[in-house]
């Protein structure tokens, strides 16, 4: 065997490996399938990215403001569209990361892209407080609705807590928490570059960033849903009791789904901190617990792209309507939420999907 | 230039705060109205950009960057909590706009970019709580919402009662959308109190009133909050708010020649309004301020209108008697009234100060002629030693 | 036994969304009498009787039942014009009572005489011993017991009867085909009865229908329907 | 022989019901056992209580030599038990191909599993069906599902609670043919069934569970001829 | 004497906080527990209530009968609404979620819109009385009773009468029901009405206590559903107690470390007793029944 050879053999199962990966981007799990679907999405992406050339630096920011949200939402989806554990509580894993990154970044400054580890540890945070939240409530048997009320009174829990922390005994190092007014302060994300740090302020390099992010997440989480794990998570939507007599460990991987939805919902929470350089407590209050869970199901939750398109769509939505709507934007928020759910039972973006047909069938059934 | 000027205005119109900001959206268009048919600011009409917040920190943020960004508004009004004003003054800030708070509140913001038109804690309780002492006795009994406004201001309360060699007889902070105080009021009637200050704000807090009364408590309140915003005593039945004591800047039933005027102008418009509160006021008076200030500057620069608020002199002659904006903390002076409810929920003004300073922060060390931190202070972190 | 038509389909048709699954099935049924649908899985047989009382609606033909046409008319009322049903897979109602379930049974027998409970409990002695127990924690068996009980509560005219035999031990399948032909004697109920228990068809039925992809193939006469040989040869087809 | 399930002095109560009383059980490797009993007696109890899903009040479990009575069922399951349940615990929202995968991908990856799918979609006459939501299987089309699911991961021991309900007799004799052939590759069988045709088909011995005991124990002929058994299960002998 | 009153204050602390979750959870009992539907809306129940009463009894009704056009202004509109909307989303609990938010959204504003953002709300009667060093608002005694007689009330109803019988076996299995002869629309529309009457006469019975205001509901909504769900799948068994449990809980956290501990230990409460009774409590009292 010649040398080059050797090397082949060696990265043979590797890349075949990686192979089987990218096959997982089509799946029973998910919807788009084929060559159309992916021009489609190509094309979706592709106007993301060039519409800021065309737009304003205000119209940008606002829209990394909404992509800001969409990990959350995605992360909701696989708890709550895949995995069949409602939480209301996403929040909470949010504003845990979201104080956490200022926090970190309050303390240890901005320099040499400390910002990043700042929000990989908050990430990191909320996913392990996930993980415990998660083991507490799965390996102690609890399901249903017992999981919406478990985790929304976790964050009401932080939020009461949190709104009281406005003396100054109430301080990590040199950060502040400030109690109900909030925290700021914090820096934004930051680039080390040649002369000097690129600050990505809500703006145009900041909306470049996150659309990669959530490019990166979106198909992350295709590939991983269509993986034996998403099927083992959908049999557990479907009957638990059943799929634990098939050999799965289910409370494992219902507190794996659920450290991995709290994990993007830090994200969100730090890189709305990071956005805006601002957190509050209100942040994890009953409101906001409840807008993923909208933004979810209207859009779709069983299925990935639904949840995402969706998510931006009902919060753009939500956004123009108290824009132009005056004091009729809650009026009409809440007829389109009664509309809807009575219309399209699967959420709107589903139900599109659906009927925009083939090409955007589930693969592999 | 000669374009319209434009005002950006972020206000709770809906949702839990509205009852006591509807009005001040009203204030602004009364104000606008005048201002535009009386030939504009130099010239220019007022031309108003209002979106409603929805009582939700993070609307401020959207509509802070928007109003600054997209509609390059030359100046903001905005915000009623304090949790609202320090979502949104990082934006400010960062777009370097400039914002009128125009709220009561727990003092401390020194912000070059924020005005404040609102009443704070050495104008509302240096007044209300030695006047009380005196009248009913030492000791107080504090009940606070638990946030940031409650804390502050009842450490406002603390250090005056023990100034004035009175004693706590107790202190309690209420979080925020509790309604249900049955244990609280045992714990006031057990206590020595002479009186409570009752430091509530939103809409659940202030059911406070009603049980107290059912309860028979029998104690005389004192506020900074309640009444001159909320208006409590227009919405429960008397006599739960009789013996309520309340500094504030302005409400409608002053009796002067201004106020009625003003009064009379503002139900011209808005026949329906329930009621002119002192946050109204202070809008009305934010604008007025603000067009004497572009028209001495000549401009809307930021610069440039604070070299005038620099002068020391910027005075308007509104509803509440004549105001100034203070230079070094950009706060302003207010006329406190004292309002008394009665037992048919009347009000009488046993007392008037004139001419109240806002001189803590200047007095602790905020020149924002000099330098802009940029932070909000308290009694018991003051800006930092020069 | 009289000849009286109880009930009638005509060019039955239904489905499921877009699926047909009756193509057109036609049946008649005296009153009191004792009729089988046989056939295989999933040509339909349950399709049938959730059609007959109501819960899917016919998509073309009709149902009169009792000289009336009742194509249109919804599954309460049709049950409580006297037809019972007994869901294959039962469907009792898991967290009520044994009692509680009887006592819904009360609700279609409404200007009918009394329910009898005590022929009810001669028949399915388990209903009386175990009357609080909730119905979800019964044994399979002891829950088809209580769907038949459920449904003679209100004396219907007639009883869909969706594979009564499945889950159930061999001697009260002879029970219920005792039973139900003494109910039958008694009180001149008409059953239609979808089966593949061969011992539960040849004792019970009076005549019988096979069914293959949702239409009627054959008629089974009295002497065939007796036969197992007959309805073995039908069954296999 | 070996045995490949030891069950001793099991007992397990609900309330005032004894689901299990004292059951002494014993399985060797490779055979074909049935349980029968009337309705209630406890059948489909035993075989919860064999999987874990519902803990004994006392008792051991023994499986291949292990003492499984602390494991969970999914480690009961690993151990090499599949089961079919009395009421079909398919996965109604998922189509026929994602059930069986799901069943088996455990065990199977890549080209092993798609061909062992392949072949019980065939197997259970599921071919056409397969991209079908499995709630919308008929009854007995379900039936055949579960199944599938069971035996598809090739266990050492198969729990079947009454694999024939609800099928033809053509079927179920078709499901006789197919157990012994997974007997004969080495797959223990445990099944509870009412249909005593298709008990004489495959049992190479029975045992009879009455009101959580074990009644009687024997071989087909025995226990039919057993006026006990008669008496509480099967019915005078004819009419 | 000394012991005797602060024994009493004790007691009514835990009565009040008691009622105040009997009260204010049992609508959403009957709709989340008969209907498995999740009403979000519960909250605007309760304001539409509240507002009806302080209207009626403002324009001279006595305060009894006020509060009883509250309940039946509630249970009226209940109905119209399970007509329009809910009727189509039974089984989809997910969606009425989302139904009820938006139900929710409408009403809060279109209150504000339509009547301001206040109303005028009515005195609490009855006065007070003094014991020891103390007094007491005796309405409160009022509260304490009617929750008493609500649970007892419902109880009976759902347990021992046919209608609960039916509306049960209807809400397990819908269509079995309506092929057993049951008319379930009727049922639905009646069980829903049931539901959103129980939550207008919280309302009506907390309106004298209270700010008139659109988000009125918010305040009752936390308390109501973590009572709900902490009671259990079987609401009347597990409300109760419920209801007992996090009242003690409640009253002695805030009465020992204030509001504060109050409303966290509430919420932790809630956490602890479902990790211990993963089914919630009507579990528990089932298995005690056996
Ligand atoms: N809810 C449903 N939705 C869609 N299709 C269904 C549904 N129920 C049954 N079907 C389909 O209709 C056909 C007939 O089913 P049906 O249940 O009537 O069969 P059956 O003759 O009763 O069979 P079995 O003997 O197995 O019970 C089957 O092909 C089945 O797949
Ligand atoms: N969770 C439970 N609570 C109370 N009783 C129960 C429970 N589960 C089962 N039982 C009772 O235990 C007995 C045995 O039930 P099981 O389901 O094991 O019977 P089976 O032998 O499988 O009967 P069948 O042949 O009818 O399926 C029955 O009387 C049943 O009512
Ligand atoms: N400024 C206030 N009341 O928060
Ligand atoms: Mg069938
Ligand atoms: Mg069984």
């Amino acid at each position: 065997m010649s040398r080059a050879e050797a090397l082949d053999a060696l990265a043979a199962p590797a890349r075949s490996r990686a192979r089987q990966w990218l096959s997982r981007l089509e799946g029973p799990q998910t919807m788009g399938r084929g060559p159309a679907f992916w021009v489609a999405m190509a094309a979706v992406v592709l106007a993301a990215a060039v519409y800021p050339l065309f737009s304003n630096d205000y119209t940008v920011g606002n829209a990394a403001y909404f992509l800001v949200w969409t990990f959350m939402a995605m992360g909701l989806g696989v708890v709550w569209g895949y995995c069949g554990a409602l939480s209301f509580g996403q929040t909470a894993f949010f504003g845990l990361a979201g104080y956490a990154y200022g926090v970190i970044t309050i303390n240890i400054g901005s320099a040499y892209g400390l910002t990043w580890l700042a929000l990989i540890l908050s990430v990191g945070l909320g996913a392990a407080f996930a993980l415990l939240i998660g083991y507490f409530m799965f390996y102690g048997r609890i399901k249903g609705v017992f999981i919406g009320i478990v985790t929304l009174s976790v964050t009401l829990v932080l939020e009461t807590f949190m709104a009281q922390t406005a003396g100054p005994q109430w301080a990590i190092g040199t950060a502040r928490l400030n109690g109900f007014n909030g925290m700021s302060g914090m820096p934004p994300l930051t680039v080390p570059w040649f002369g000097g740090d690129v600050v990505l302020y809500s703006g145009t390099a900041l909306y470049y960033v996150l659309l990669a992010m959530v490019v990166i997440v979106y198909l992350g989480l295709r590939m991983l849903l269509n993986a034996p794990f998403g099927n083992v998570l959908v049999a557990i939507r479907e009957n638990p009791e059943r799929t634990e007599m098939l050999g799965y460990d289910i409370r494992l991987y219902q507190m794996l789904a659920f450290g991995l939805g709290g994990a993007l919902a830090g994200l969100s929470g730090a890189l709305y901190t990071a956005w805006g350089q601002y957190i509050t407590p209100s942040s994890m209050g009953l409101t906001s617990a409840a807008l993923p869970i909208v933004w979810v199901a209207v859009g779709g939750r069983r299925d990935i792209t639904a949840t995402l398109l969706g998510s931006v769509l009902v919060i753009a939505g939500f956004q123009a309507l108290t824009i132009y709507g005056s004091q009729y934007a809650l009026v009409v928020m809440g007829a389109l939420l009664v509309f809807t759910v009575m219309v399209t039972p699967d959420g709107v973006v589903a139900t599109l999907m659906q009927r925009l047909g083939r090409i955007f069938g589930k693969a592999g059934r | 230039q000669d374009g319209p000027i434009k005002i950006g205005v972020l206000e709770d119109q809906s949702g839990d705060f509205a009852a006591a900001t509807a009005v001040k959206v009203h204030a602004i268009e009364l104000a606008t109205k005048e201002i535009n048919d009386a030939g504009g600011i130099d010239g220019r009409p007022i031309e108003l950009v209002v979106y409603d917040t929805q009582s939700d920190n993070r609307r401020y943020q959207e509509f802070m960057r928007r109003v600054l960004q997209q509609d390059e508004v030359d100046v903001v009004f905005a915000g009623f909590s304090s949790a609202s004003r320090e979502a949104y003054r990082p934006i400010v800030n960062q777009f370097d706009g400039l914002a009128f708070y125009n709220n009561q509140y727990e003092g401390g913001v020194c912000d070059a970019n924020m005005i404040v038109t609102g009443a704070v804690p050495e104008q509302q309780f240096s007044t209300l709580i030695p006047w009380m002492m005196e009248t009913y006795g030492p000791n107080v009994y504090t009940l606070a919402a638990d946030y940031n406004f409650g804390q502050i201001s009842a450490e406002w309360v603390r250090q005056i009662v023990e100034e004035n060699g009175g004693t706590m007889a107790g202190e309690e902070f209420i979080p925020l959308g509790v309604s249900q105080f049955s244990q609280t009021i045992q714990n006031i009637q057990q206590s020595e109190a002479d009186f409570v200050v009752t430091l509530l704000v939103g809409a659940a807090q202030a059911s406070y009133y009603e049980q107290a009364n059912a309860a028979d408590v029998g104690l005389p309140m004192a506020s900074s909050v309640n009444v001159g915003q909320g208006y409590e005593h227009k919405r429960f039945t008397p006599p739960s708010l009789a013996d309520m004591y309340v500094t504030t800047n302005y409400i409608e039933e002053i009796d002067s020649p201004a106020s009625q005027d003003f009064v009379e102008r503002f139900r011209a418009m808005f026949p329906d309004e329930p009621y002119i509160n002192q946050e109204a006021a202070n809008s009305y008076i934010g604008i007025n301020l603000y067009k004497q200030m572009v028209e001495r500057a000549g401009s809307t620069d930021h610069d440039a209108i604070r070299a005038v608020l620099a002068e020391g002199d910027v005075c308007f002659d509104g509803p509440s008697g004549n105001v100034c904006l203070d230079p070094k903390s950009q706060h302003m002076s207010h006329t406190i009234f004292l309002a008394k409810v009665e037992d048919d929920h009347s009000i009488t003004f046993p007392e008037t100060w004139e001419n109240i300073e806002p001189y803590w922060l200047g007095d602790a060390g905020c020149d924002l002629t000099q330098n802009d931190p940029s932070a909000q202070y308290t009694p018991s972190s003051p800006p930092p030693a020069p | 036994m009289n000849d009286t038509v109880l009930l009638q389909t005509t060019g039955l048709c239904s489905g499921y969304g877009g699926e047909q699954v009756l193509q057109g099935v036609d049946l008649t049924l005296n009153e009191g009498e004792i009729v089988a649908v046989i056939g295989r899985n999933g040509v339909g047989k349950s399709t049938l009787m959730r059609t007959l009382i109501g819960l899917l609606p016919a998509s073309g033909g009709s149902i009169r039942f009792g000289g009336q046409d009742v194509t249109q008319d919804g599954a309460n009322h049709r049950a409580l014009q006297g037809i019972g049903y007994i869901p294959q897979g039962r469907d009792v109602f898991p967290d009520l009572s044994v009692r509680e379930n009887l006592m819904v049974g009360e609700v279609a027998g409404a200007g009918r005489p009394a329910p009898d409970y005590d022929l009810i409990h001669r028949f399915f002695p388990i209903l009386k011993d175990r009357a609080r127990q909730r119905a979800g924690t019964l044994s399979g068996g002891q829950q088809q017991q209580l769907a038949i009980g459920r449904v003679m509560v209100s004396h219907p005219r007639l009883m869909l009867l969706d594979e009564p035999s499945e889950g159930i031990q061999p001697s009260i399948i002879k029970d219920i085909s005792r039973n139900m032909r003494e109910l039958n004697a008694q009180t001149g109920v008409a059953v239609l009865l979808v089966e593949q228990n061969l011992d539960l068809i040849v004792s019970m039925a009076q005549r019988g229908y096979v069914m293959e992809k949702g239409r009627i193939v054959a008629t089974l006469g009295p002497d065939e329907i007796s036969s197992r040989d007959a309805v073995r040869r039908h069954l296999t087809i | 022989m070996t045995q490949i399930l030891q069950v001793s002095k099991l007992n397990k109560r609900f309330g005032g019901v004894t689901v299990a009383r004292d059951i002494d059980f014993a399985l060797d490797e490779g055979a074909m056992h049935c349980l029968i009993g009337p309705n209630g007696a406890g059948k489909s109890s035993f075989f919860r209580l064999l999987l874990g899903e519902h803990a004994p009040d006392s008792g051991t479990i023994t499986f291949r030599g292990r003492d499984i009575t602390p494991l969970r069922s999914f480690q009961r399951i690993r151990e090499g038990i599949s089961v079919k349940f009395q009421v079909p615990g398919i996965f109604k929202a998922l189509s026929v191909r994602q059930n069986l995968q799901i069943a088996f991908q455990h065990h199977l990856h890549g080209a092993s599993l798609t061909e062992t799918v392949r072949r019980v979609l065939e197997f259970t006459s599921l071919t056409a069906e397969a991209a079908t939501p499995a709630g919308v299987l008929s009854h007995g089309q379900q039936q055949w599902l579960e199944i599938g699911m069971a035996v598809g991961v090739e266990p050492r021991l198969l729990l079947l609670d009454e694999p024939t309900a609800g099928m033809s007799p053509d079927e179920t004799r078709k499901t006789g043919e197919m157990l012994h052939d997974l007997n004969a590759r080495g797959i223990t069988i445990l099944a509870v069934e009412h249909d005593m045709a298709f008990v004489q088909q495959i049992a190479h011995s029975v045992t009879v569970l009455h009101m959580g005991a074990i009644f009687a124990q024997g071989s087909i002929d025995q226990i039919t001829a057993h006026p006990g058994v008669q008496e509480i299960y099967l019915g005078a002998a004819d009419e | 004497m000394e012991f005797f009153t602060a024994i009493f204050s004790i007691t009514y602390q835990f009565g009040d906080a008691f009622a105040f979750l009997v009260i204010s959870c049992a609508g959403l009992a009957v709709i989340f527990g008969m209907m498995g539907v999740i009403n979000l809306a519960h909250g605007e129940f309760i304001m539409c209530g509240a507002y009806v009463t302080a209207a009626t009894a403002r324009a001279g009704l006595a305060l009894p009968i006020a509060i009883l056009c509250g309940a039946l202004a509630a249970a009226a509109i209940g109905m119209v609404l399970e007509r329009t909307v809910m009727r189509h989303l039974y089984h989809r609990p997910m969606d009425s979620i989302i139904a009820t938010w938006g139900i929710s959204l409408i009403a809060t504003q279109g209150v504000l819109i339509l009547l301001g953002p206040t109303m005028q709300g009515v005195g609490t009667p009855l006065g007070s009385m003094a014991l020891g060093d103390r007094s007491y608002s005796l309405y409160r005694l009022v509260l304490f009773a009617a929750a008493v007689g609500l649970l007892g009330g419902l109880y009976l109803l759902f347990y021992h009468t046919r209608f609960g019988v039916i509306a049960r076996a209807t809400i397990q299995r819908p269509a079995m029901a309506r092929a057993l002869g049951v008319d379930t629309r009727r049922v639905y529309g009646l069980t829903f009405g049931l539901g959103a009457g129980l939550a207008g006469l919280a309302g009506g019975l907390y309106a004298p206590t209270m700010t008139m205001v659109p988000t009125m509901g918010a305040t009752f909504i936390v308390e109501s559903f973590v009572t709900v769900v902490v009671g259990g799948a079987d609401i009347f068994l597990g409300a109760a107690p419920a209801a007992a449990i996090l009242a003690i809980i409640k009253a002695s956290l805030t009465a020992w470390y204030g509001q504060l501990f109050g409303q966290i230990g509430l919420l932790v409460a809630v956490i602890v007793v479902i990790r211990i009774m993963p089914g919630g409590l009507s579990a528990v009292v089932k298995r005690w029944q056996r």
